[in-house]
């Protein structure tokens, strides 16, 4: 198996879909010539033509919404927002158009499409290029969204999300673009979407996160075993819907649960987690259901020294285990 | 429900479309009440072109919206059903350009207006009384939708929101997808003048400029946003005025002359479809009523400018105009009449009697069901 | 105290302002002439002219944005958005700018805006005349949100919204404009932003809600009153900032709680609700934290009996409430 | 810090801003420096009618500009900050456009590439170097954002964004606001060619249109949008064709001319300033060197294209008139450089000095805060 990095996993699940399906477009800012800012896309043009890697005006709107109208009549879009903080423009066409036209149309209309974007902190990219905003779409029906944290897993969910026959939104973290590595399975590689993947098993708590987080929280987690704790690191790849299933089955076991993410507190994905386990595995709890999360500040400033203060970290989060498991 | 029709197929030279041949007579239950008159294939000099049987389906089109709105009034009124949006005033420039495309074919993104766009590209009285009765079996969106958002997939009407302009971004899209597999269909999208005010109006317009792609974007510019005039919602003169920093031609016409609209709605067509790029047509129209079942027009405007403007009834123009040629007379109207009495009869009877949506439905297609 | 209902209060908050503000503007579609498609801005034409109520082209970010310009050019827009379905077009404006204008200023600039909309199902709107849009908004750090259920709270509320120094969105619930009727204090009345209110109270649980469901909630409490449960009603009032101090007073004293809302369960307010208390009232907990919420579909279908089907009626949550009373 | 200051001030009957009459050698540290050259106060003719110290003003700001630049990149090279937003190609027009402003009195929305309008309307070096520095002091965000994001209230500088196209809206807003308390400022908002592509410039082009705002739209057309040339973003040939159907007149310049540019600006303020509405105004301009410091051009455009846009850099033409006009010589050239190499490494030395921002302060002002 090859060895790659985050954001060429991501290249060879566009290439492979392309190569595989001639449906599928792709379709964004700088995508063509320049091969997208994070090169994520170098090479499609020239293998796939400009017919197939399309670089679309400044207008997000405009991509999502000619994406949306391409996926209706045929096409499998794969859309590059640059940023996952310029979505904002596109927000009508995805919550009002691509997330319904299944629903209003009684079943007869589908939406096939894609929307990728590069998104969370930690590279000096202050407040708008920095922004998580998976929780503004794991609250809307039919749309499904995914947050890899490997390369595996960024080309099987990629591919899945592109043969998906609904509107998926793929959020991959920028910051692990480059820095995480991994082997990619040959060949055809699909990890299925809705399914949490369980990245370290232990018994004393059960925390739950995704994207980047896994990897510090896998690292917090490999230092408060030298003091004996044992967490069990759920890494949810797909944040709607919700694997709770896997979460509850864990939290049941360990009887406590610690959130992490990067995202601002209030409202994000960590929310609807606490509010499921509350409920649902309410007699299992043996502590509080704790929240590690961003502060709730518009995303991420750009002094260095600003910054490192809002990230979540492995050492707050090896904290945070440590108050928890000691509960 | 009637097969996709058109009433230009055989106008149009080179069309790949022709083995959609049927008209609105041709099909469907439509055909038993079939209008009598001249003989149907002769093209009338100085209309367009269009042949006999074509000037008529267009006056029987006019004249079924007309009548199945009335109806809608009616129910209403009557504390039936809570919602009516209004087609009056608008039926020349919906049927001219409808006619002038291929059903089942083109594609075509319309807005809540378009009641006879709908039933000029062969969508049944029955159909649109199903979707204004929020029925199980309507069309458009079994219930779940307000009346007038059209969606019908064996006509190519792709399904729509209440977002005014959101539609003419997916009608871009819907033209790029055809034009990368090589395909000679074109895409026409509708909307109001309020809409030319959004951002979606200008990207899209924009888009299509750039990759010169197969669609018409047509506005019927009635002259109100609800209560806002024109020159609350625009800075341009006429929205046409928008075409030339786009990269299209545009025209403005005069919305209730049918005939005008179909002869440069076919121009646009065969200009997209020879793959010469988008076109924006402006119709110049009026709402004869309302908003919608929940607006109070009087509120905003004079009586006296909705008076003068029905002076110019679309139906009344073109009457006049079959009138003179020889193609209609009043025999004939009051025939029509009849047979759209009959057909809306029909269709309320119908729509009456079908059943509403099972609430058990209710979390149904949020995704794809597993096959 | 004259009685009004709720859509009659919107009004007398407006124009108390405008007549005692002079920077105080009204912008939106159909705000002028036609006073608005609910009346909420009836007669403030004739009294302040057009250059202080002002039809707006239809375009929302042009809403927002132009209101955004203004209020940091010293005056305090009040931008209406016709139906709060109709927000999105305005996302970027709301949550790229105005909520963070201050921030990232270092505080220099302010952006004192307030944006109402009208929203929430039970009128026959479907799916674009029926939607909750708070959440989105109660995500967002810089924004404040605000949602009256009685005409008194309506022009308390929006009196503050109107003052505060920040951008506020504003949401009436539809169904209630005629529905709720109250009394509503003579001159000067300001309920200041990010105070609940006991609604009713009670020992046995603790309902949490706001908007239209406060009066729902309040009817199903009557209605198990009868069976002898006591239920305490909180009405948030604010979605943001959530006043948790008297949410988590209510809950240490009854040692239940159900969040109540209209809006689809999935990361609604509930989800926050529920982590606060899951974590910081952990202890005091007798029963599952429990939310009846909207179902997990793109707003509301027209069709009554489909509508019907996805509302949280005063039945169900009398159901709900029985339910966890007897845990 | 420099006090607002204008060039163009005294040129302007009627202007209410006189009290503003400030100019660049006028006060602050820059004055130990002045330029020696002809008498200040004579206006040169056929050169925009700028007096001689005007035109060494704008020959100065062009010259710092360029320098600050210089000294970035090579802060950047050396690992010493992240992140270079650069204006190179672009002085001219934003030189040219910000002269014929009244700094402090009108309003400005400028993007990212607008070091030299910021310097014009008062900025210092020193300035400019605690943001790109993201020192605590810095005046437009202390830190928190990246450099070139401006920010000055005392200078009528709006906060922005990173969202391109979005402060167009605010300048209306602005606009808006002035007018109905009558005053008689104006809003400049400066963007890029690709924002042209976005619906928030549609928007604010035809709300300006309506309401006649007193706005100024300069779009500094680089040909780029990052990687993606302006046929790519755009349908329309020039920017300026979207003015007619927004209700303006538009125009297309030469925006390596800083002069012609000043007297196309000053038309438009003036025109502005009498309430006679909104301008739109294209700076066909170059980007000599890569978008940021994060783009690497060669990917997207060919050397000789770079090149070619070299020779017309603003500096070059600027000096060539002034030397022609007699209003500079080597000399005077050699001397300015010199002016400008002892302010950038005054600026630098003191950012470098200066302190980071207190992380204990990170979640302060995300509301306003208890007076
Ligand atoms: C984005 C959006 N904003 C506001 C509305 C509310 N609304 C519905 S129709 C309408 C007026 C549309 O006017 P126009 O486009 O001219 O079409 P007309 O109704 O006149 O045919 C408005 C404001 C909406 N549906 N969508
Ligand atoms: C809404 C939005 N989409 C995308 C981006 C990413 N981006 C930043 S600058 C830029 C190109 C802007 O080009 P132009 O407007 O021509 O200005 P220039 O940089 O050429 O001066 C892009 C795509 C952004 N900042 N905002
Ligand atoms: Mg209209
Ligand atoms: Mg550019």
């Amino acid at each position: 198996m090859p060895t790659m990095a985050l954001v060429e996993a991501v290249r060879a699940g566009l290439h492979d879909e392309m190569a595989r399906d001639a449906r599928v477009l792709v379709m964004g800012e700088d995508v063509a010539n320049k091969g997208g800012v994070f090169g994520a896309t170098k090479g499609l043009l020239e293998e796939f033509g400009e017919g197939r890697v399309i670089d679309m005006p400044l207008a997000e709107s405009n991509i999502v919404g000619t994406a949306i109208g391409a996926a209706v009549n045929g096409m499998r879009p794969v859309a590059e927002i640059q940023f996952a903080d310029f979505i904002f423009p596109a927000m009508d066409q995805i919550v009002s158009e691509a997330a319904r036209i299944r629903y209003r149309s009684n079943g007869a209309f589908g939406c096939p499409l894609t929307i990728r974007a590069p998104f969370g902190g930690g590279v000096h990219g202050a407040l708008y290029h920095s922004q998580s905003v998976e929780a503004f779409f794991a609250h809307v029906p039919g749309l499904k969204v995914v947050v890899p944290s490997t390369p595996a897993d960024t080309k099987g969910l990629l591919t899945a999300a592109i043969r998906d026959p609904d509107p998926v939104l793929f959020f991959e973290h920028k910051a692990a673009y480059r820095s995480i590595k991994g082997e990619v399975p040959e060949g055809e590689h699909v990890v299925p979407l809705g399914k949490a993947h369980v990245a370290r098993s232990g018994k004393h708590l059960t925390l739950v996160t995704y994207g980047l987080s896994v990897h510090h929280s896998l690292k917090a987690a490999e230092t408060v075993a030298h003091d004996g704790i044992e967490t069990e690191v759920l890494d949810l790849r797909t944040l709607r819907p919700l694997d709770k299933e896997t979460v509850l089955e864990s939290v049941k076991r360990t009887n406590k649960v610690l959130i992490v993410h990067e995202d601002n507190v209030t409202g994000g994905i960590g929310a609807e987690l606490a509010a499921i386990v509350g409920q649902e595995a309410f007699e299992y709890l043996d502590g509080p259901i704790t929240r590690l999360c961003g502060p709730d500040v518009p995303a991420w400033p750009f002094a260095a020294s600003l910054e490192q203060a809002v990230l979540v970290t492995p050492e707050k989060i090896a904290e945070s285990i440590r108050t928890l498991a000691a509960y | 429900m009637i097969e996709p029709t058109t009433l230009s197929e055989r106008d149009q030279e080179g069309s790949s479309g022709a083995a959609l041949n049927g008209h609105a007579n041709g099909n469907g239950h439509a055909s038993e009440h079939a209008v009598h008159g001249p003989p149907s294939n002769v093209r009338v000099t100085g209309l367009a072109g269009l042949s006999t049987q074509q000037l008529l389906n267009a006056h029987y089109y006019l004249t079924l919206c007309r009548g199945l709105e009335e109806r809608m009034w009616q129910l209403n009124r009557q504390g039936k059903m809570p919602f009516v949006v209004p087609c009056a005033g608008h039926e020349g420039a919906q049927v001219g350009t409808a006619m002038a495309i291929t059903s089942g074919k083109d594609w075509v993104l319309p807005y809540y207006r378009d009641t006879a766009v709908m039933l000029t590209l062969g969508m049944t009285a029955r159909d649109v009384m199903l979707d204004f009765m929020a029925r199980a079996d309507g069309p458009c969106s079994g219930g779940r939708q307000m009346p007038n958002h059209w969606s019908c997939p064996n006509l190519r009407v792709v399904s729509q929101s209440s977002i005014v302009g959101s539609q003419i971004l997916h009608a871009t899209g819907v033209a790029l997808a055809s034009k990368l597999r090589g395909e000679d269909d074109v895409t026409v999208t509708y909307f109001g003048d309020g809409a030319t005010a959004g951002g979606d109006f200008h990207e899209g317009l924009n888009f299509a400029g750039i990759k010169k792609l197969p669609v018409i974007f047509v506005c019927e510019n009635n002259g109100y946003a609800i209560s806002e005039t024109f020159d609350k919602e625009s800075a341009a003169k006429n929205v046409a005025d928008h075409a030339a920093a786009n990269a299209m031609p545009g025209e403005t016409l005069d919305g209730m002359d049918v005939l005008g609209v179909y002869e440069a709605m076919k121009r646009a067509v065969a200009r997209a479809r020879r793959g010469d790029g988008p076109t924006l047509l402006e119709c110049k129209v009026y709402r004869f009523v309302p908003h919608t079942s929940d607006d109070d027009d009087r509120v905003y405007r004079p009586r006296e400018e909705v008076e003068r403007w029905k002076q110019r009834d679309p139906i009344l123009i073109l009457r006049r105009r079959l009138g003179e040629a020889g193609v209609l007379d009043d025999a004939l109207v009051a025939e029509t009449e009849r047979r759209v009495r009959r057909e809306v009869d029909d269709a309320t009877e119908f729509a009456e009697r079908a059943a509403g949506p099972d609430p058990a439905t209710v979390m149904r297609h949020v995704y794809a069901e597993d096959a």
